[in-house]
This record gives C-alpha cells, structure tokens and sequence, in this order.
C-alpha cells in the first residue's frame, strides 16, 4: 500500500479512533500527540470525552497554547473543572478512568514495559526518565495505550532491560502500525497504510503475531481538517522534529 | 516572629543531608532561585523528593549537592529533551536514583501529611521497581488477607514552594495548577516559601478562603521576582527559552558556576522591596 | 445523558441496605430534603457514614430506615440537645451504633478515594473502640517493626451533598465550609448533588477553578431550594428554628410522617424551574 | 472564699491563661466555651495564637455571630485562610497541634474519658454523642483540655462506664475546679475562689489528689471587659442554661 498522509497523522487518528464518548482519559507530560489525539476525538466523535491531564484543567476548550509542555497552566485556563494529577491518580485506582496514555523506552512481546534503565537498576548503564505514572496507571486503566514514535529493534525487543511494569497494556501505536495486548501476548493489530509488514518486521526485536495483515484506516478528509484547527502549529509530532 | 527574609538565610535553612522537596512541576513554577542559591551555598548531600521534576533536579545533580532522587520522572519536556546530569550522575553511582511512579511519592507524602509510616497504594501489583526497592512491600491486608502494596512514607525536612502571592505571615495563594504542593506543604516538616509578590495582610484576607498555604505551615518568606525563571510562572511570564538552552548546552561544572553566579544578582533583587512591607 | 432529574427519580437511585453518606455537618448544608425524600420512600436498612451528624441521622433513625451508623459524633448542637431519635434505636439494638473518632471516618473514606483496603492512623493508640470494633486492628508496621493502627475502608454506596451551585452536567460549587464534602464524592460510588440552583454551564466555567465536584463524578443533579432546611445553607439560609424545635418535640412515627408530608411539596418545588434550563 | 464572679466566667478566664501565645488551638462542635476564651486569650495575651474549627476558618476576626453552633460558616467568613477540619486531625496526627478543646461524659482519677456509652458499647443503656474527635486528638495534641459544665460524681467517677480514650490529658475545667493530669492520675489543681475544697470533694467520685489548695485566678477587670467585647451575647454560658 501507499499513502500520502504523514505517519503522525495516521498516529494521531488512529488514536483518537480508539477513543470512545463519555470516556475519562488522561494523557501527562510530553504528551502531544496523544493530547492532539484526544482533542481531535472530542471534537469528531466523543464530545462527552473528559480529557484529564496533569495541571487540572478538566476539558481545556483548546490546546492551541500548550506548545512546549504538555502539563502547562493553559490546559487549566480554558477547563470547565480543577482536577490534579493527584485526583486522576486516585481516579484510576478507584477503576474510573477509562484511558490513559504512557510512554515508555522498551517493550516485549509479553507487554513487559521499560521506561527506568538500561543495565543494572541500581548502577544503570543509561538512566531513563522514569516510567511517571505507568507502574500504577498500566494496571489499573480500563485501557492503557502506549504511543512511541521510535520503531525500531532496539524499541521492540525480545526482552525488556528492566520490567517498569507490565501487563493490562492495551494498545501500543508507532509510526509503522498498532500492536494490541490479548492472551498475554503483543499482536500486531494493524499496519499503517505508509508501511509493509515487512518493515515492521525488519523494526520489531521479537515474533510478529497476527491473523490476518490489517491496515490503519487512512485519515479522513474531516479528520485532517479537524486537525488543522485543533492543532494548528503541528505540536503532535514535536516528538519526531 | 519575622519571616520575611532574604534568600542567603532563608536557603540557610537547609542543612547537609536533609530531605528536600520543591514545589511546581517539571518546567513550571519551579522555585528556580531558592534552587540556585542552594547550589552556591554548596549545601551537600541533598535527598531530593519530586515527582516530576527537570531543571531543580538536573541542575543540583551537576553541582554534586545531591545523593538521592525518588520520583516518577526526571527529564525537560520533549523539545529540550533529558536531564543529562541527572542521568550522568545515577549512571557514575554519585546519585542513588530511587523510581517511583509518580502517584507512590504522593502517597509517601501523603503518608507524611498524617504521619503514618506508610501509605497502602492500590495500583503498584507488577514489575521490577517493587523488587528492586525496599521502601515497596507487598503485605496481606490483615481484613481480607488479600496481598497489598505499602509505600514507605517520606517525610520532607523542608519544602521550598514558589507562589505568585503571599503575605509577610506566610498565607500563600497559588495561581493555576497547584500540582502537589498543597500537599507538600502539609507534608514537610519546614516550608519555605518564594514568592513573585508579598501583598499586604489584609489584601489576602480578602480572598482567605483562596489561600493554599496558610501562614502557621510556613517557616520564611522570600521575595524573589522572576524565581521560577527559568521555568514558567502563570500569570507572570513564560519559560526563558534562551537562558533554559543555554544551560542545555553546559559540559562543565565551571560553566555551571557560571550561570548561577549570572544569575546571583536577579535572586537578590526581591530582598530589598520586600523589607519596605 | 440527562443528569437533572426530579428529587423522586434521585432518591429512586438509594437502594435498600446501601451504605449511604450525606454531605455537610451537623445542622450546616445537609441535603435534608433528599433525606426526607428517603424517608417518604421508606428505604430499608441504610448504613449511614458521616463525620459529624445531627437531623440527618435522627430523622432517618426515628422512621426505621437504618441498620447502621459509622459516625464520630452524633448530636444537635448544645442549644438543641440530643439527637434523641438515634439515641433510642440504638439502645434498643435496632440500629448499630459504630462509634469512629471523626477522623477515622475521613480515613476510612480517603481508604476508599484511593481504593485501598484499610487506612493506617496515627493517633487512635488507645481505648475500648480499639477493642470493641472490628474495623480497627493495630497491626505491625512491616518498615519499622512498631505498631500501628488500621482502620478499614468505608466506600459509600451513594454519596448526597447539598450545594449552593451545580450546573446541568454536574459541576458543583460549594461556598462557605467544605466539611468533608468534597473526599465524600471522590469516596463514593455514586453522587447524588441537591443544589439551591442550577446555574448554566457556562457561567460555571467561569470559575472552573473553584469547581469543587467535576462532572464526571456527578450522577444526578437535583434542584430543590432550600433542600438543606432546617439546617443552613452558607449564604443562602440560617437555620429554621421554628420547625427543628416542632421536629424535637415529636414523640412518634406518626407526627415525624406528617412533618415529612409537610415538606413534600417544598422539597419538590425546585422541579419545575430546574426543567426549564 | 467568696467571690461574685459567675464561676462560667472564671472557667473561660482561665481556659484562656491556658493558652500561649503562638499556639494552634482547636476547638469542635458545640463549644462554645472554649472558643470564647480562644477569642479572649487572642485579644489579651495571645495576638498569634491560630484559631482552628470544623468550618475551616483560621483566626475569624469575630465570633459574635456563632450563635446557636460553634462549627457554622461565620467562623469562615471572617477567617484568614481555609483549613478545615480534616486537615486540622492530620496537623494534629503531625504533633503540631499545640492546644484541642475536648468534651466528654464521664472521666476517673486515672485521665480516662468516656463519649461513648453507658452500658454496653453494643447494646447501651445510654446512647451518648460520641467522642468526636477525641480519641484521636487527646493522645496526639500536645495539651489536651477538657471542659466540662458539670460537676458531679456521675461525671467524675471512680471508674468510667466505657474508655473513649485515655491519657494525655492535660487539664479538665469544671464549675468547680480545675484538675490536671500527672503522673497517670488527675490531680487538683485549683478551685475556683466560687467553691471550696469541700464542695469539690463532695462531688467527686474518686480522691482528690492535691498538694497545697491554690485557688483559681479572679478574672481581671480587663478580662471581664473583654469578655463583654468579644462575646457580647454570653455564648459562653449556653451549656449551663
């Protein structure tokens, strides 16, 4: 297959695909894409979606503003409602929240997650930011979806260096397809049109599980126009810039 | 009972070795001068508390004041990228980097707000940090004998909370997202509070059911305008793009020396309107 | 989703045997024409929580709709006397009496906020309500080897809390004193909001920040002006003197029913406004 | 000794020599009393004394309008900042609450206090209100006073019916006297010039244990003229009407 749409915008849609109305969702820091994701679901599909986030602003009206940081005071600014990090912690223990979006540096074909270290945990040979909320988030969010703009073998690979957490993952979205966590294992769930099997192959450190060879739907003429107006600086791929 | 003072005392306040926690989050209100100031007074062996934080972090790991982080995570937002002397730090063995999932250094310093030893946490059930760290235990809840998680709490000797308003009797008011400062300053056993502007008594009297911080938690008060720069401050100013790059770009511990001794001065500048109050 | 019903269809939301806790403290913002409702409807077997109660508790007791109270105190203010209804259904043994220490209630509400299965507490270290019930247990402490107290988690069916503003989605604004209203919604399953108006969603979000309940905690929103009368209602209501005192004279179920029906169409009255928005 | 005082005005005098200036100092529901002397101890002696209450009012600059409650909004409205009654238990699980005013039915010679019931805890002759927060305050504040307005040997007993809490106690006002706890007994501390050593002994139910006989202080002409300010409507005495 071939596509013109740019991989972060398949991303960003397919994400945003994955959401469904009424749903609490929350996404922390540098977290763009999943933010634009999510403002892009409220405004298409899920206008009930609670958008969550780390400064409290409950369903900020826009997030035109948040350009460098994903847990500014904007978010708040424009919210309907203050609701902290703290509460949405709290929210997800309590089984309430319905989505929430983590990052993460390795991950396995058994959804064992690395955001801490490479090497010794005590003596690392790299020292990652640290998982932020995905040990406590991952187990208890009705859905956790992992998105990561690195696909590549060291990314997906047959063992993780160290075990962040694990299990109940969801989704995992990259820039060559969606992975999705049932039985146990990583299946792949969908290739991106931009992609090939064999490319995710050639990019994925351990055995691709799938049924049949499915694709991401393309963006939509409605979507991409939505995406102009809820993200217009392009924030959603200051990942990959 | 004064406690208006000037930056020099109120960082002072920290000893050697104690455990320090600041306000704000990642690139925001960050008590940025009271950090600085800490690092020139050379103050040693910190045991930093966060839950999320950058440039305070990275910044004292360059100067060597520190010998343990616990937080969820430590790096600048996506497009300044990570905390390199943090990481360089854990990775040489000078800083221990205890991880924490954000949510359990809540609960440890919720456990603090009530002074009880630990806190139980629902969500932490899987992976290595419960292994590798001792201030995790998974125990059977003694009523339904199913297992739990403890979190050990932590208890900080002083916490520094930048804040857009505060009175001389230590009623502080934050501005938009409070993050878990409230909390922090309920927590540590000393708060130290910086501030943009010190308003009258009786103008914070007016909006009391607003203060974050009441005056009775609060140790000293410091004037220092422009102290969360160079992280943003809402309702007063942004991020400093440029002075954030500039550190980015820093190898040396000299050049480290360097831009806090730029800095020194802006620090200062507050002390001497605050006395006029 | 509709979340503005009639106070029938809300108090319809109660059922039976469900662990129940209503907002506000002793005569101050009690959503007590819900209360009443209750009552009307001849629930069965609550299980009340509340830190502090007072009419609510009486009321409900005096018309046999409780098995259970979780309270630290239970009384009218000294002006008012005892709460006489509770007091008698409890010596004899038609409603349990579970004495808590006020705080152990909001500990065993903050047990279910964060959806854990006991809440260690400092201070309860001694006495026969240690002894005497099973939802405390002084277990050791697995980091220091001292002991310390639990108590075990409380999660209320149904939380009621009165308010002054609530919009149509739910968002609701408290003025005056909180009490524990605000942990009360994030303890319970679900919440049930009576409020002295409904305001517009956007005039709400003009102070978003001062939202003290989000939405998407809220099931139902109930408009029923002066709803928390005989009690007070922070800037809105003083106390009704006048038929607190008409209700402490009543001896039997038989005059309690007929105060009931004498409020009935005040504690509907709020319907048909609130329809209209 | 005689004196014209009313002995409600020499308990609220003092309660408020009691407190020191600086101290935190909370007072609950249907406490009249001991918010008076706060109120007066604030206005003499202790400008920096820190009001706390259920309202969550700190320093209300009046209680004239407290009426009929001791935990009602007013004590907000007029107040220097919000910290309510939760946070006030967690202050005081801290250490760092100097001063709680607490009630109770019953105490004996050995500083144990009942709330609770008469009878059996679980099927009691007597109902009674409940300890509110004292079983949690009295073994954490770090002086513990007991008001209470009566004085007789149902009241001081030589063994309570129930033990809400025990221990700690600091001092116990009555119309009569005021006892302090130390050395694990309840000791004299003073009478009030209103009563006598005999009226004292006859109605209490345990030994009074008392080195010298003191006499409590008259209240000043300056305290009485205070009184008349900051408690224009003699809420003080409305437990003794």
């Amino acid at each position: 297959m071939t596509s013109s749409h740019r991989p972060v915008d398949i991303m960003t849609c397919a994400i945003a695909n994955m959401l469904e109305d009424g749903e609490t969702v929350f996404h922390g820091v540098s977290s763009h894409l999943p933010m634009v994701a999510m403002s892009l679901a409220k405004n298409m599909h899920a206008p009930d979606l609670v958008h969550l986030n780390i400064p409290g602003g409950v369903n900020p009206s826009s997030i035109a503003k948040a350009s460098y940081s994903s847990a500014g005071a904007e978010l708040l600014d424009s919210g309907e409602a203050y609701f902290p990090l703290e509460e949405v912690f709290d929210l997800s223990m309590r089984g309430r929240l319905d989505v929430a979006f983590l990052g993460g540096i390795q991950f396995d074909i058994n959804g064992n997650v690395n955001a801490s270290v490479i090497g010794d945990y005590h003596r690392p040979k790299l020292r990652l930011p640290g998982g932020a909320g995905s040990a406590v988030l991952i187990p208890t969010a009705k859905k956790a979806i992992i998105w990561r703009v690195k696909h590549d073998p060291r990314t997906f690979v047959e063992k993780v260096d160290f075990v962040t957490t694990r299990g109940n993952l969801w989704k995992i979205v990259t820039p060559l397809c969606v992975f999705e966590f049932k039985n146990g294992k990583l299946h792949l769930d969908t290739i991106h049109p931009t992609s090939s099997l064999e490319e995710v192959r050639a990019n994925t450190g351990f055995e691709l599980l799938y049924d049949t060879v499915r694709y991401t739907p393309e963006p939509t003429r409605e979507e991409l126009n939505m995406l102009k107006k809820v993200d217009p600086h392009d924030y959603r791929s200051i990942e990959l810039k | 009972m004064k406690k208006v003072m000037c930056l020099n005392k109120a960082a002072g306040m920290v000893r050697d070795g104690d455990t320090i926690s600041f306000g704000g989050n990642v690139l925001h209100r960050v008590p940025m001068a009271f950090v600085r100031e800490i690092a020139r007074q050379k103050k040693q062996e910190l045991k930093i508390v966060k839950t999320a934080g950058a440039h305070d972090i990275d910044l004292l790991c360059a100067m060597d004041s520190v010998t343990s982080v616990d937080a969820g995570f430590v790096s600048y937002e996506t497009k300044f990228g990570l905390a390199s002397h943090y990481r360089r730090a854990v990775q040489e063995g000078r800083v221990k980097g205890n991880e924490h999932a954000c949510y359990t250094v809540i609960c440890a310093l919720r456990g603090a707000q009530m002074n009880v030893p630990f806190m139980p946490v629902k969500g932490l059930v899987a992976g290595e940090l419960l292994e590798k760290n001792d201030y995790f235990m998974v125990v059977e809840d003694p009523f339904s004998g199913n297992p739990i998680t403890l979190v050990k709490t932590i208890v900080p000797d002083v916490a520094v909370i930048h804040v857009q308003e505060c009175d001389q009797n230590g009623n502080a008011r934050i501005y938009g997202p409070k993050f878990e400062d409230v909390l922090l300053s309920r927590a540590a056993k000393k708060v130290i509070i910086t501030t943009e502007q010190v308003v009258p008594a009786g103008m914070m009297k007016r909006n009391a059911e607003y203060v974050d911080i009441p005056s009775f938690l609060v140790s000293a008060v410091v004037h220092t305008p422009r102290g969360a720069a160079p992280a943003s401050c809402p309702g007063k100013y942004d991020i400093d793009e440029t002075s954030l790059i500039s550190f980015l770009g820093m190898k040396t511990k000299e050049e480290i020396e360097g831009y806090l001794s730029d800095y020194s001065s802006r620090d200062h500048s507050g002390e001497r309107t605050a006395l006029r109050i």
